[in-house]
This record gives structure tokens, sequence and C-alpha cells, in this order.
């Protein structure tokens, strides 16, 4: 009896792991920058489907090639965000601004979707490695490497933002400039460039999640739009814009739903993420972390 | 007020019938009445949502939910216990409607994209509840058999259309209403500052929930004909966010917090996409569609309604930097 | 900002003026004697039901370019109109009514998948028109039309007749007291699979000591607590009616959680795909599922393998399905069948066409057969069989194009092979 | 000799012109205090001067050995990586960072980032309460804590002007005073060139070596010292109450 609770839990915890990566990045665009980038979860597939380009073509392990694909994102984000402040941000009110926004973004996830399936197919992919089928016992608790390294790569990922925000430079500084732009100026910095850097960033860990999502389960071009509610859940329920705080809500979720797949029924999974999200949203609006 | 209403809804509301009816004795081609379905029904879901979004600046993403909410009602109580059509209408809006009140109460806590995710909550936790229940045809969904056509019409789409025509008359004819009415001063005070609006006694509370009510009443009313229109209604794909998205997409192409701008819109996009959609049979018409979104976002800030009145776009300084 | 308001104006006239052009196309063709006759469609391309929809595509093509370099039926070339309805239902009834209306095809041919053939029965019926199905799970069951034939291998009990094949197996191994778990994918096909095993279970005396639905994906991204949970009943048999993603992830899963049961498998649907077969590769060693083609012995349906090597040929150059196991033999057929019955009777009347169909089965290269007397549209007996994986070494594609890897282990009409009991699961 | 210019600056909001005509110099280690009431263009001015308000006209540059910058046009940062930096009106400090990140921001011009830990303690060292508080979140601080905060932070990046605007907004007269104090400290001990817009003319003119009077928009006296200042009949009717 004790074993399954513990297996369910440490499959929630693994499960967990990739869902802050995939929220994470989201957390950073909406949080930090105020973009309601709903392409996000586009841009996770795109990611997914470069690794499985990378992989079937030349044969490099997934997780490499995930490093590969981070600074073709990373300039992207960086460019994307260039033109989204030339032509879009510096030219809106804020909050009208993030209405239409939002619409936007719907068209890029369109727009992605498209191009994912004109370029790879619409069949669904994903990535086998020979580290993915081995599973280590501890105790009669089994954990398998598939769920694993996704899950590590994911605490890993957490941590070097952690870091980076709040050790570095321009870490803090995109920090400043989410909090207030223009003292941020004053210090010297140009908020511009800070924010193309973090979009650049959150739109690395789109790619790095992409990878980890192809190494998991298979994906197809459409699953962006369907994944798109529970990543934003996630976000909003670490509170937008601590990468912390996403990591727990992540793991808060995955725990959640592995207990109701083992003791209540897998059919109730799904709404378990919206659950916890009305619930906090009653209770403490900002999430669970903002400070 | 009831004059008012006379006047706005109800002669008008005879004459949009008869011009509807005046089309289905005219028009042969019965393609003409699906695609002017599927776009009389983005009209009806996106001036809906324009009197919660357009007006206050609250922004509902769950609109497939309140839809199929609305869908699911009507075809039980038509299968089920074979009431008239227009009980299963009004029943439709009844039950979005109170589902509105909830996400009402939900506006008190939060806002912006707080809001905006709370609605697809509410929309996705209906959709387990219906695949759960076997009672709603659970993932099988239902299979519905048209009745035949009867007089005046040659087709039973024919009174689908009309329907419709009907449900999207007095969906933007409410808006309208609201907008002209010292309501849609409030909604507007309530979008500018909500705070301020408050201090300066606009109840802001009272008048949030109202808004919530009716457009998601509107949008269940808008869903009352859809399992007719499609024959096989099923969880999957009646509350799926593509619906809604186009709806509000709508919104933005047309021109939010104006009453027409939401038909605009529709007629624009929801033509587009069925135009598109028969003329490039492959991916490339996906592609098509949301480039076509992000140009109008791009180049027409306040939609086509803010083009047309070819106002010059007010310079806002952002709230920190106003002195 | 001139320039900014002319360049919308000139996207809204763009707009405005191809609603015209969609609205005007291809109007005004009646049949003459040269005239291709045309067969109209919608499939999905995009979306999520996109790769079944592409290979069906696929099919339809290599079928009526036979028929072209053969002169063509009636002495007219038969042409394909077809649109993309994004796997999405909604858009089908208007897209058939297009096709019907609009631009007059000679006949139809339905979309994929159930929601998506049954948007556009009514639509169908209202004109009489001959209705070929391709893959849908009883879709004519409430309307009864006497015109749809579905061109699907699982006969009159439909999936809901896989669950018998499945335990039918585990009944002949000749073990009492066997243990059941049942899971499903939340959706019309889960739900009929199960409710299908239950009343087997129920035939067979057997006991269920699970019975759970999960939320199709991507809602369910790690399968490991729902197997563990079905692990934990300790079920002898382990039937599975997944969606491909499903079916990928809970192979994978019951192997990391070390779940071995006596039997595992059933209605898990994808496993015909390429991707997914060499996804899987070793892991499928041991496993169980209905399969509608492999390349047994057993096996002599029409001329099949003669089909499937055209399609194999041309699938790798159109980036669809390289293999073609699952719906391109039906799709092709359903294609087929209809332009034979025109060629036969010479008529382009829809009840001619329909009544020659009806009366006498199908035929293509799928081999021949009858129809449900009961008037369900679906064919009188199940071609469906159970398959048992074993001797796969690698993830290669080769793998699954030699017999002797996909043993057939039930019905006994197509029995290849014994079963191998227990199952021995994911052993190399 | 290095000094800041501005000369004949016009600035507007929207249609509504602010400024009409500033003129003012701050010579290298000098206090000079801009002083006006709420509404006459204080802040503007210095919104000009670091490059904040794009509609603004005139001349605005720095003369360094002998050679002209201009700054008008310039970008902030850039003004600021010139080593001139702004208390702004309000602290405008990092709400969710705490004291010491708030700090470390502060250098983030590339000068003054190899100085990082030198800077800290000097400011730790005239604020003590600073040092006390650095691992606090600021904005859980006390409003003269704030105002501390946000004068060291604007030192961390080694300015040689420092501007700061309406350093005893929203104060307590005793804080004011110690404000006052240690910004009269700074100079000396820093070599500082020091703008200062106030209200409160009595704290402001103990620091001041000389200082200008804004009203609507002009400068409408200049005062060479302390004691033109002090007996300026303007000064007393605005700001002392003497008619």
């Amino acid at each position: 009896m004790i074993d399954v609770i513990l297996n369910t839990i440490v499959s929630g915890i693994l499960i967990g792991g990739f869902y802050a990566a995939c929220a994470i990045g989201l957390s950073i665009s909406f949080g930090m920058l105020r973009i309601p980038n709903i392409a996000h979860p586009g841009f996770i597939i795109a990611g997914g489907f470069l690794t499985y380009y990378f992989n079937k073509t030349f044969g490099l392990d997934p997780l490499l090639a995930g490093l590969l694909i981070i600074p073709i994102f990373f300039a992207f984000g960086f460019l994307l965000y260039r033109g989204y402040n030339r032509f879009f941000e510096s030219k809106r009110d804020e909050r009208e601004g993030q209405m239409s926004a939002l619409v936007l973004f719907f068209g890029v996830l369109m727009i992605i979707e498209a191009l994912l399936s004109v370029t790879f197919g619409v069949d669904f992919r994903t990535v086998t490695t020979p580290w993915s089928s081995i599973v280590l016992h501890f105790g009669s608790v089994g954990i398998c490497l598939r769920m694993a390294v996704p899950f590590l790569c994911s605490v890993l990922m957490v941590c070097i933002l952690y870091l980076y925000f709040s050790k570095t430079y321009l870490g803090l500084v995109i920090q400043a400039v989410a909090q207030d732009s223009m003292a941020a100026t004053l210090i010297g910095s140009d908020p511009r460039f800070a924010k193309s850097i973090a979009f650049g960033i959150s739109f690395s860990t789109a790619a790095y999640a992409g990878t980890l999502f192809v190494c998991l389960v298979p994906v197809e071009p459409s699953l962006g739009m369907q994944f798109l509610g529970r990543v934003f859940s996630i976000a909003i329920l670490g509170g937008l814009g601590s990468p912390l705080g996403t990591a727990v809500a992540g793991l808060i979720v995955g725990i959640t739903e592995s207990l109701t797949t083992a003791y209540i029924g897998s059919s109730w999974t799904l709404a378990v993420s919206f659950i916890l999200l009305l619930i906090i949203i009653a209770v403490k609006p900002t999430g669970l972390f903002r400070r | 007020m009831m004059k008012k209403v006379s006047f706005e809804l109800i002669i008008p509301g005879i004459i949009v019938a008869c011009i509807g009816l005046l089309i289905a004795k005219l028009v042969s081609g019965i393609y003409f009445f699906y695609v002017c379905y599927a776009i009389l029904q983005m009209i009806a879901l996106a001036a809906a949502w324009n009197i919660l979004g357009g007006y206050t600046g609250y922004v509902n993403f769950g609109i497939g939910g309140f839809f199929a909410a609305g869908a699911y009602t009507s075809i039980v109580l038509l299968k089920y216990y074979e009431v008239n059509f227009l009980v299963a209408i009004l029943a439709a809006g009844t039950v979005s409607g109170i589902l509105g009140l909830l996400i009402g109460y939900l506006s008190i806590r939060v806002r912006g994209i707080y809001f905006s995710i709370s609605t697809i909550a509410v929309s996705t936790i209906l959709q387990m509840v219906v695949l759960n229940t076997p009672f709603l045809g659970g993932a099988k969904g239902f299979k519905i058999i048209r009745p035949p056509a009867f007089p005046p019409f040659s087709n039973y789409i024919e009174f689908l259309f009309l329907l419709i025509l009907l449900i999207s008359f007095f969906a933007v004819a409410v808006s309208r209403l609201i907008e002209k009415s010292w309501i849609g001063r409030s909604f507007l005070a309530i979008k500018d500052s909500e705070q301020a609006a408050e201090t300066s006694g606009v109840a802001t509370l009272k008048l949030k929930i109202l808004a919530t009510v009716v457009s998601c009443a509107l949008m269940g009313i808008a869903g009352a004909p859809y399992p007719y229109f499609i024959t096989l209604l099923e969880p999957y794909s009646a509350m799926g966010l593509t619906l809604g998205t186009y709806a509000f997409a709508a919104v933005f192409v047309g021109g939010r917090g104006c009453w027409f701008g939401p038909i605009i819109g529709a007629v624009l996009l929801g033509g587009l996409q069925q135009s598109v959609t028969v003329m490039i049979s492959s991916e490339w018409n996906i592609l098509v569609v949301g480039l076509v979104i992000i140009a109008f976002v791009l180049l027409a800030p306040n939609g086509v309604v803010g083009l047309l009145k070819g106002r010059k776009k007010p310079v806002l300084l952002k709230k920190k930097d106003r002195v | 900002m001139s320039m900014k308001r002319f360049g919308l104006m000139l996207i809204i006239l763009v707009v405005v003026a191809s609603f015209s052009m969609a609205g005007g196309k291809a109007e005004g063709q009646e049949g003459s004697d040269t005239e291709p006759i045309r067969i109209g469609a919608s499939l999905a391309l995009t979306g999520n039901l996109g790769s079944a929809g592409k290979s069906i595509l696929l099919a339809w093509q290599i079928c009526l370019e036979d028929w072209n370099a053969k002169g063509g039926v009636l002495g007219r070339p038969v042409e394909l109109v077809y649109y993309d309805d994004h796997s999405n239902a909604s858009e089908v009834p208007g897209l058939y009514t297009k096709l019907i209306t609009v631009d007059k095809v000679d006949f139809i041919q339905s979309p994929y998948g159930t929601p998506a053939i049954t948007a556009a029965m009514p639509i169908a019926m209202e004109h009489g028109m001959v209705y070929p199905g391709n893959a849908a799970l009883a879709a004519n069951k409430e309307f009864n039309y006497k015109y749809y034939f579905s061109f699907w291998p699982l006969g009159p009990r439909q999936v809901e007749g896989i669950a018998d094949l499945f335990f039918e197996a585990a009944m002949s191994s000749g073990e009492k007291n066997l243990t059941v778990a049942i899971l499903s994918e939340d959706n019309e096909y889960g739900a009929r699979v199960s409710e299908g095993a239950l009343e087997s279970v129920k035939k067979y005396g057997l006991k269920v000591v699970y019975n759970d639905r999960y939320p199709p994906s991507p809602a369910t991204v790690d399968f490991t607590p729902v197997v563990r949970a079905v692990q934990n009943t300790g079920a002898d048999l382990f039937f599975v009616g997944s969606f491909p993603q499903g079916t990928i992830s809970i192979i994978k899963a019951c192997k990391e959680v070390g779940y071995k049961p006596k039997l595992f498998g059933g209605a898990m649907t994808g496993v015909a795909y390429a991707a997914n077969l060499t996804e899987l590769g070793p892991l499928l060693n041991g496993v169980c599922a209905c399969c509608y083609y492999v390349p047994e012995p057993t096996i002599q349906f029409g001329n099949v393998e003669d089909f499937l090597e055209t399609y194999q040929s041309r699938a790798a150059v159109e980036g669809v399905d390289p293999l073609g196991y699952y719906n391109p033999p039906w799709a092709y057929s359903s294609m087929d069948t209809l332009l034979k019955a025109i060629e036969a009777t010479g008529s382009l009347d829809q009840t001619v066409v329909g009544d020659y169909i009806l009366a006498n089965g199908w035929d293509s290269v799928v081999g021949k057969g009858a129809w449900d007397p009961a008037g369900s549209g679906e064919i009188a007996e199940s071609r469906g069989f159970l398959v048992q994986w074993r001797g796969i070494e690698s993830n290669d594609l080769s793998e699954f194009m030699v017999p002797g890897k996909q043993v057939i282990i039930a019905p006994e009409e197509y029995q290849s092979g014994p079963m191998l009991w227990p199952s021995p699961l994911f052993e190399d | 000799m290095n000094k800041l210019v501005v000369n004949n600056l016009k600035a507007s909001y929207q249609s509504v012109q602010v400024l009409h005509d500033v003129s003012l110099t701050l010579h290298e280690g000098e206090t000079v205090i801009l002083l006006g009431t709420n509404g006459n263009g204080k802040s503007t001015v210095m919104k000009c001067i670091m490059g904040m308000l794009k509609s603004c006209s005139g001349e605005i540059y720095l003369e360094r050995d002998g050679q002209r910058i201009d700054l008008l046009g310039k970008k902030t940062h850039d003004i600021v990586n010139m080593g001139i930096t702004l208390v702004p009106e309000g602290r405008r400090l990092f709400p969710y960072l705490t004291v010491k990140e708030n700090l470390v921001l502060g250098s983030y011009p590339h000068h003054a980032r190899g100085d990082v830990d030198e800077n800290l303690d000097y400011c730790y060292e005239i604020f003590p309460r600073l040092k006390e508080r650095h691992r606090q979140i600021s904005n859980t601080l006390s409003g003269g804590e704030r105002q501390m905060l946000a004068i060291a932070r604007s030192l961390m990046s080694k300015p040689e002007i420092l501007l700061i605007d309406e350093a005893s907004m929203g104060l307590a007269p005793v804080i004011v005073r110690d404000v006052m104090v240690q910004i009269g400290r700074l100079k000396d001990q820093r070599k500082l060139s020091i703008l200062l817009t106030e209200q409160n003319f009595n704290q402001a003119i103990k620091i001041a070596d000389r200082g200008y009077i804004i009203v609507h928009g002009s400068i409408s006296y200049e005062g060479k010292n302390k004691d033109e200042l002090m007996g300026n009949d303007l000064v007393k009717k605005i700001f002392l109450g003497i008619e």
C-alpha cells in the first residue's frame, strides 16, 4: 500500500518537473515582460520537432540536440521581441495592448501549427534513446530514466534560471525592468535590450521543454493549442515571474494529478490543475509565490 | 425603458425575421445557408463576448464552455423531454447565465489574465463533467436526426438559419442597447479605471456581474440550435478553444467596445475562414488566416471600426509616466 | 498612417474578393461526355487527425490514377475535389453542402473519423447521395441510411467485437479464474471498446478488477500512475482501448513499472502506423492488438500487396505513413468499389449506383464481401484479427515488413501461429 | 573645469507647453538648488536632462575638459553611463528586490562595476540603516529608508553629477534634516556636483551653494549664493510666507 503511494508521488514529482519546464518560459514572458505569449506551447512543440529532426538526421542525443537549438530559439525570441516592441508594444496603451496581444499571439500559434505540419507532416513524432527504457529501482520505488532525465533537466533549468535572475547583473536588470521600467533606465540599463534577452530566454526554455516533451511522449503539430490551458494555469499558480514558484507549482500539479489518477480515477485528472487554479484564485489571486 | 426595448428589439426583430424569411424563400443554394449559419453564429458569439470583454475589459476565454452549456441544455431538453424549441433556447440561456454568475463572482477577485485563465478553467471543468456524465452523452455524445422541414421552409437548415439570424440580431441589439444606455457609460468607466469608477459612485460589482451574466447567457443562446446544425454533439469539438478564439479574434478585427465592430469582424474573419477552407485545401489555409489576424492586429489597433472612423489614435502615456 | 490604412483596405478588399470567388468557383459544369466525373470529399489534413486524413488522400489519388490510366470511368476521366476540414467536425456540413450543391460533384466520399462522418450524414441523406464511409464507429446507428457503406473492417459488432477476439484468445489458454483490467481513452472509441469488453467479460465469466478511462492526449502525459494502479490490482489480462499516443505511452509505462499481465493489449490503435511501430520496436514483443493487415501468409485479401507496393513507393515521397497497413487499403477499396459500381451500372444516378453496391457488396484490393443484412451499412463479417508481436529485435521498419514477427493468434481462420501464454512481454 | 549647461530649454506634454525657457548651469563640485512649488516644471527639467522626455528642445550639454558633449536626444542609459544620475521623484526603487540587490543594480554601468564592493561599503558606511536591512525586500522599508536607498543606489554608479528630484517629499521633518545632512556630506566626500529640486527651502538652503527659482516653466530668479537667495523677495513670498 505504502509502495503505491510512494511510487505515485514519485511519478507526480517527475512529471511535475516537466510541467515546470513548460510553464517557466511563460512565467518569464508574461510575469516579467507582461507579454501574454499564448503561442508559448506552440514554440514548445516546435522545439520538440526540431529536436526530433536533429535526432533523426544526425543521430544526435536529444538532450544534446536540445542544447543546439537553444541558440536558434534565443536569437529568434530576441528578434521577435524587437519586432514586437517596435511594431506593437511601443504603440499601445499597456492594458489595451495586452488584450490585442492575445489575438496577435493566437495568430502566431496558428502560423506555427501550419508551418510545422507543412515541414514535418502531421504524424506523431517521438525520440527514443538508449537510456529511455532503463528503470532504476530504489527499494520498492522504480524510477524510469525516460521520466527522470527530463525531470533532472528541468530542475537544472530552474536552478540556472534562478541563479541567473538573482545573481547576475543582466538577470537582476530583467527583474528590475519588470518591476519599474523607468527606474531601470536610471541605473543605466536599456530596458529594450533587457527585455529582448528575457524574451530570448523564455524562448530557449520553450525549446528545451520541447526537447523534453518529445523524449517523454509523441507530439504532433496541433498539440500546442491543446496544451495551452494547463501551461498557463501552472504559470499563474506559481505566481508569475518566479522561477522557483513555477517549479513548486509544477510539482504540486504533478503530484495531485498522479494521486487523482491512482485514487479517484484517471478520467478526472485533466480537471486537477484547473480546480487547483480556481482554489488558489479564490484564496490568493496572485499565485502561491509572488513576493 | 419598455418603450425603448420595443423600439430597439421587437420592431427591428420582426423586420429582420421578415428579411430572413425572404432570403430563405429567394436563395436556393443550400450552401449559402451553411456559410451564413457559421458566420452568424460567430457574430452572435462575438457580440456576446463584446458585452463583457469589449465594454468592461474582462477577457473571457471560455466561450466554448458557455456555448456548449447552451447546446447541451437544449439537446437534453429537446431529446429527453421534447420541449418546444423556444423553451429550449430560453433554458440554454438560463443555464449559461447561471454559469456566468459564477464567473461574475470570480471577477470580483481577479482581473486581467487571471480572469481569462479562470474562464478556461471553468470551461475545462464543464468538459470533464460532461465526459463523466452518461446522461449527457459522455464521450460518445449525442447523434441527432434533424426533424423534417416544415412550411414555409423547404429545408431544415433554412429554419436554423432564421433562428441563428434572430439570435445574432438579438445579441447585437442587446449589446447596442447596453452601449447606448447609462450602463454602457458605466462599463466604460470600469474599463478605464475600476477604482475611479467605484469611487465616483458606479456600482462596479453589480454591473460587472450583470455584464458577465448577459454575455454568457447570450453565448448559451447562440449554442442552442448548434446540435441540429452539427448533428453530432460531443464534448471535444463543441468545447474546444478554436470556436471561442475565432469569435474573440473577430471582435478585435472588427473593433472593440462598439456594437457593430463584432459584426464587421465576424463577417470578415468568418468569411475568410470559410473561403480559405474551400480555396486552399492544405495546411496553408491556417497560415493565411493566421497572417491576416496578425496583419489586422498590427495595422488596425482599433479594428476596422477604428479605421472607418479615421480617428487619430489617442496618445496615451503609460500610467507610470503620466505626470 | 495613410499607407497603413491603404494596406489594410487592400487586405479587406482581398478578403471580400475571395468570398465571391469562393462562391463562384467551379459552378455550372454539367456532365458532358468528356468532362471528368468528379468525386468530392473533405478530409482532416491538419489538426489531430491529419495523419490518417493524409494517408487516405494518397490512397484515393492512387485509385483515381489507376482508373484514369485504364481510360477512366464510362470513358470519362475521374477527378477528386477535396477540402481540408482541420479535423473539426463543425466545418464538415458546410463543406459537403458546397461539394454537392455548388461544386456539383457527381459522387462523394466521406471524411475521416466518426464525428466528421456523422456530421456529413444528414447532408448525404438529404441529397440522396451514395455515402461510402471511411473509418467511423457505428455512424449509421441512429440514421439507418440505406446508401451508407462503411469501408471499415470491423463488421456489425464494431470495436466492441475486438474485445471478443481478445478474451477468446485468453480463454483458449485453458487457464481459469482470470482477472481483467480495462483501461480506455475517454472518447467515443474508448467508451465503446470498454462497453464491449464488459459484455465479453460477462460472456466468458471473467472477473473485472479495474475499469477506468484516461483523458486523451495531451492531457495525460505520464501514464505510469494509471498503469501502476492497474498493476496494483494484479489483473491477469490487461485490455486497453487507446489512440496512438496513449498506445505508445501505455506500453512504455507497462515496461517501466514492470507490469507483466498474461495477456496485454486489445484495441490499441496506432500499432499499424510505421512511426509508432519503429518507435516501439522490441517493446512490442508480447503485446497483442487488433490489426487489419500484417504480412502473414494466412492473409489472402484480394491484391492488397500490389496496392501496398504502389502506396509505399509513393508515401515515402509525400511524407505520409510509409507502411499503409491501416487506412489506405480500405480507403482505396472504398473509392474503387464506388467507381466499379458506376462503371458496371453505366449510370451516374445515385439510387442506381447505391442499389448496385448494396446488392453486390464490396470488392477491391481488400478482397470482397457483402454488407450487414441488418442494414447498418457495416460489412457483414469482421475482418479484424489479433496479432501478437514476437522476435522484434530493432526499431527498424523492415522488421515489420516480413512474416513471422506479427503472428495472428485469433480468430482461427487467419491464425498463423500458436499464441504464447503467458505473453512474453518486452522480451527480445 | 567641467560643467553641465542647460540653455533655452523648452518642453511640452502632448500639446501643453510646460517649460518655456529654462537656462541653468551646474559647475563642478557645486550644489545647486532648483526651487519651485508643485507644478512649475522642476521635475520636467530633470527628465529633460536625463533624456526621459522626447518632446524637449533647446540645448543641454556637458562640458568636459573643454569638449562639449550634447545630451539632448541621447538615450537615458547612455546619459547614465556618462556619469550623470538622477534620484527620481518618488524614489522608484525596485519594490520586490532586496536592499542589497537594489544597490548592486546601481552599479550596472560598466565604469562602476569594478568597484562594487568598495561602493557598497561606502553606502553602508554613510547609511548604516541600509546595512542592517540589506536582506529586506525594499518595499517593506520606511519612507526615510527608501530615500536613503534611492540616493545610495544612484551613488553606486559612481556619478560625477547627481540630480535629486524632491528629496524631502513625503518625509517627516526630522528625517528630511537627516537626508539633507547626508547629501551635504556626500558633496564633500565624493566631489559630486549636485542639482537638487526642492520645495522645502529651509532645509535645502543649508547645503546649497546657489540656486534658481522656477515659476510657471521659466527661471524667474537666480541667486548667486546663499545670502542672495535668503534675502530675495520672491523667495520670501513663495517659500517663507513673508509678504
